[in-house]
């Protein structure tokens, strides 16, 4: 939230600042949206590598004994850090929610928006809950049957990293959007590279086949390579999200239902470039 | 025929789903004294294989099998009231919608596991056992969309215009309650017995009576909302043009 | 000629007017800068998966050099002389579009495809006749990284496909016809050549 | 702006489909009758004619020769990366084998 607007000259602390922000900051329901998804993608990360050991994946080959020794060790991390993804998943709403908001602003139909919302809330589900779920039922229980803890382990991680679809068409959804796009709200390279982001889900499906090497669930191609990818493309989104909420230009005005102009107020949230 | 009857039917759903959903409680045989997680392989088994209790596990779960979508329209009608609020992008009520469908999609799969376990009660039991914890941890821990879809609507009441609140400001602090309420839920792998247990105190009555509680209060809230939208007649709001997508 | 866009001066992208000889045209980058960042990440990404293949091939280079002697030099040499072609043509028809000579510009587009078409035939029949002799995707290390590098690159192909199926549809109104559009197309597809050089080279010839 | 000559690219195009048959003659080198021999020359001769072929195709086929040196620059260094991963990790694997 840094001062774009005509923020009164204020000698305050930064809580201050912030305070006044969430009151009169008109973009304050973007920024909102944009602050949430760097603070979920922050937590995520730090639940699934050093809380929970789930990333880097481990083996895919391990044997019943190694897995049930990986769960023992785990324990309370899968407990605790699952329980926090249990808490804040719903975080990820607002990132889908700003991402189809960008396709709003877009000069293209709303079927791009509503598809990209839909496929992403969907993927939450298999591409997330349910790894943290299952791994959980595997902590839960000390002295469950170790071939029982093999089949939820490969559950949770195939699971997770299984879930392809949903990406691959939800990337070429944006994709698509941002390159027919004629208001540049996002610039074309970043249409490119979501097609290298949908690239990557198609590299990720030999992991359903093999249980060692390059292509395995936790392979040097399958994981290492498409990882860096990934990251890449989440830091090349936050940052375009945040320059399409800096180059938003609602003003300081009124807010819309005070207006009795409802086509001034339209061309204000549509904001349609002419 | 005016937009606010159509919502109106919808919104006199609720009673049905919410016959539905009681019966369904009370059928099931674990919920009024809800099932430990420490209860022993032979114990679960034993639970599954009862004829008694079969056939009310099944008829009880096929229940909640309907009741779970049955609680999509009134979190539509929810998006809808979020639109009529003087919000400048429409970016709260697209993150209604995208919690929209997860709840319930969650608590079909936990569904899903419960029958299965009930499916072939013959079966090793430590395999019913693994049915049964995965049933009960769907369902126990199925609370993240439900916790943000609570702190949206108050975060949309906050961003709402002071003078003409479309849900007054208590229900943005119901909201909040409700989502801390559920929290505990989340956490509940950590014990097997005592009030953090799945059948304990905070993950079962706490969560469970929220969830109510939030239905039944958010019915009838919004309900008001479109009763009192009717009444002022044809004349659409000002503030809807333009946040209705 | 003055329907035709000019390439858009695309910020950034140092489209500087050159000091030149009068006669040699400004120093423009061909196409969308922004297509660039593609063709330079996807160059990337594949090197990435070659150097992946080119260690791990040296660990076990009996095996690997074994089953590479199921691969016919002849076929991959086939392949890439038709990509090369068609790589020409679509030179001849960013050239014809720039000249204007849209009739020309959309025959040599046809062209490329249908070379295109022969490389995709060329290579689903070396699938087939892998396949049938046993050398599937899972049959050992070395036809993992041949049946994943050339699917990937089957996949760029296809992709390449809708790019010229956008140029053809351009180039056939007055209205769309767009030299920026049609360049940065191009460059796609050279790109699809030009990963299938390295491909050629790593899984046929390397030793 | 006159047609530009259609002979250049044909030019190069004949100078990349050489290349390639060389590889060819490459192919036959390599090889003790039917049995396929590992051998680093080849490896390397392969490898740095291919880069030869990308940097012709960047230069002739995508037209960096008439782009801003930036770009040219950028493509250069590509092809150096490109190359330096690829032997690199081919001589890598071979010293840790």
């Amino acid at each position: 939230m840094t001062g774009e607007t005509a923020e009164p000259a204020r000698s305050g602390s930064p809580l201050t600042r912030i305070a006044w922000h969430c009151r009169n900051n008109p973009k304050r329901e973007l920024w909102f949206a944009w602050y949430t998804t760097v603070i979920f993608y922050n937590i995520f990360f730090i639940v699934f590598f050093p809380v929970t050991h789930a990333q880097p994946p481990p083996h895919p080959y391990w044997s019943d004994a190694l897995v049930a020794n990986w769960f023992g060790h785990n324990r309370g991390g899968l407990l605790i850090g699952f329980g926090i993804i249990f808490t804040i998943a719903g975080a990820t709403a607002p990132q889908n929610a700003l991402i189809a908001y960008s396709m709003r602003r877009m000069s293209v139909s709303r079927v791009f928006p509503y598809a990209y919302l839909v496929m992403y809330s969907l993927s939450a589900i298999p591409g997330l809950l349910l790894l943290c779920v299952v791994l959980s039922v595997g902590a839960l229980r000390p002295g469950r049957d170790p071939a029982q803890l093999h089949w939820l382990y490969d559950f949770g991680f195939l699971s997770y990293t299984g879930t392809m679809g949903i990406f691959l068409i939800g990337s070429l959804v944006w994709m698509l959007a941002i390159l027919l796009d004629k208001n540049r709200v996002m610039p074309k390279w970043f249409g490119y590279l979501n097609l290298c982001n949908a690239l990557t889900e198609v590299v990720v499906a030999p992991a359903w086949i093999f249980h060692a090497g390059v292509f395995a669930w936790n392979g040097l191609i399958s994981w290492w390579v498409d990882m860096v990818v990934f990251g890449i493309y989440t830091g090349a989104f936050l940052m375009q999200l945040r320059n399409l909420i800096r180059r938003e230009d609602f003003g300081d005005g009124p807010l819309p239902g005070l207006v009795k102009k409802p086509e001034a107020m339209a061309a204000t949230l549509a904001g349609t470039a002419p | 025929m005016r937009r606010a009857d159509g919502e109106l039917i919808l919104l006199w759903t609720m009673p049905v789903v919410a016959v539905i959903w009681i019966s369904a409680f009370f059928l099931f045989p674990g919920f009024a004294h809800p099932m430990s997680p420490s209860m022993t392989a032979a114990q679960v088994a034993a639970f599954y294989r009862d004829p008694a209790h079969l056939s009310r596990i099944r008829y009880s779960m096929i229940l909640f099998n309907w009741f779970a979508p049955g609680l999509i329209p009134l979190l539509m009608l929810i998006v809808m009231q979020v639109r009529r609020m003087a919000h400048r992008t429409p970016i709260l009520s697209y993150c209604l919608l995208a919690c929209s469908a997860g709840g319930p999609a969650i608590f079909l799969i936990a569904d899903v596991f419960w029958l299965l376990a009930a499916f072939q009660p013959a079966r090793d039991p430590q395999l019913t056992v693994l049915f049964n914890d995965l049933a009960w941890m769907t369902f126990t821990t199925a609370v993240p969309f439900l916790i943000a879809q609570s702190l949206f609507i108050a975060l949309a009441i906050y961003l709402d215009r002071p003078g003409r609140l479309v849900f007054r400001r208590w229900v943005a602090f119901f909201n909040i309650a409700v989502a801390a309420a559920l929290v505990p839920a989340a956490f509940t792998g950590l014990a097997l017995t005592g009030p953090m247990a799945w059948n304990g105190l905070l993950p079962f009555w706490v969560k469970n009576i929220a969830i109510a509680a939030w239905i039944v209060v958010m019915s009838v809230v919004t309900g008001q909302n479109i009763y009192r939208e009717r009444s002022e007649g044809s004349a659409p709001q000002a503030a809807e043009a333009p946040v209705a997508a | 000629m003055t329907e035709i866009a000019q390439a858009s001066p695309e910020p950034g992208a140092g489209a500087q007017p050159s000091g030149k000889t009068a006669g040699e045209p400004a120093r423009v980058v061909p196409g969308q800068p922004d297509m660039w960042v593609l063709v330079l990440f996807e160059s990337l990404l594949f090197t990435a998966y070659f150097a992946v293949y080119l260690f791990h091939r040296t660990a076990d280079s009996e095996a690997f050099l074994r089953s590479q002697a199921q691969l016919s030099a002849w076929l991959g040499t086939l392949d890439t002389l038709l990509l090369l072609a068609s790589s020409l043509f679509m030179l001849w028809c960013v050239q014809a579009t720039r000249a204007g000579a849209f009739r020309s510009a959309m025959a040599n587009a046809w062209i490329t495809g249908l070379l295109g078409v022969a490389f995709l035939v060329s290579k689903v029949t070396e699938w087939i006749k892998l396949v049938r002799g046993g050398h599937s995707f899972t049959a050992n290390e070395f036809f993992q990284y041949y049946f994943f590098l050339t699917g990937i690159h089957l996949l760029h192909l296809l992709i390449g496909f809708v790019v010229i199926g956008v140029i053809i549809y351009q180039l056939r109104s007055p209205a769309r016809r767009s030299r920026d559009l049609v360049e940065t197309y191009a460059v796609y597809w050279h790109t699809v050549d030009l990963l299938w050089v390295l491909i050629f080279s790593l899984l046929y010839v390397v030793r | 702006m006159n047609a530009e000559p259609r002979r250049r690219p044909l030019i190069a195009w004949l100078i990349l489909s050489v290349i390639t048959l060389a590889y060819l003659a490459l192919d036959r080198y390599a090889d003790n009758r039917d049995t396929y021999r590992a051998s680093s020359v080849v490896t390397t001769i392969a490898i740095l004619l291919a880069l030869v072929k990308a940097r012709t195709i960047f230069r002739e086929f995508m037209q960096v020769r008439h782009a801003p040196s930036l770009l040219c620059r950028l493509t250069d260094l590509w092809v150096f990366l490109i190359g330096a991963a690829l032997l690199g990790s081919y001589f890598a694997g071979l010293a840790v084998r």
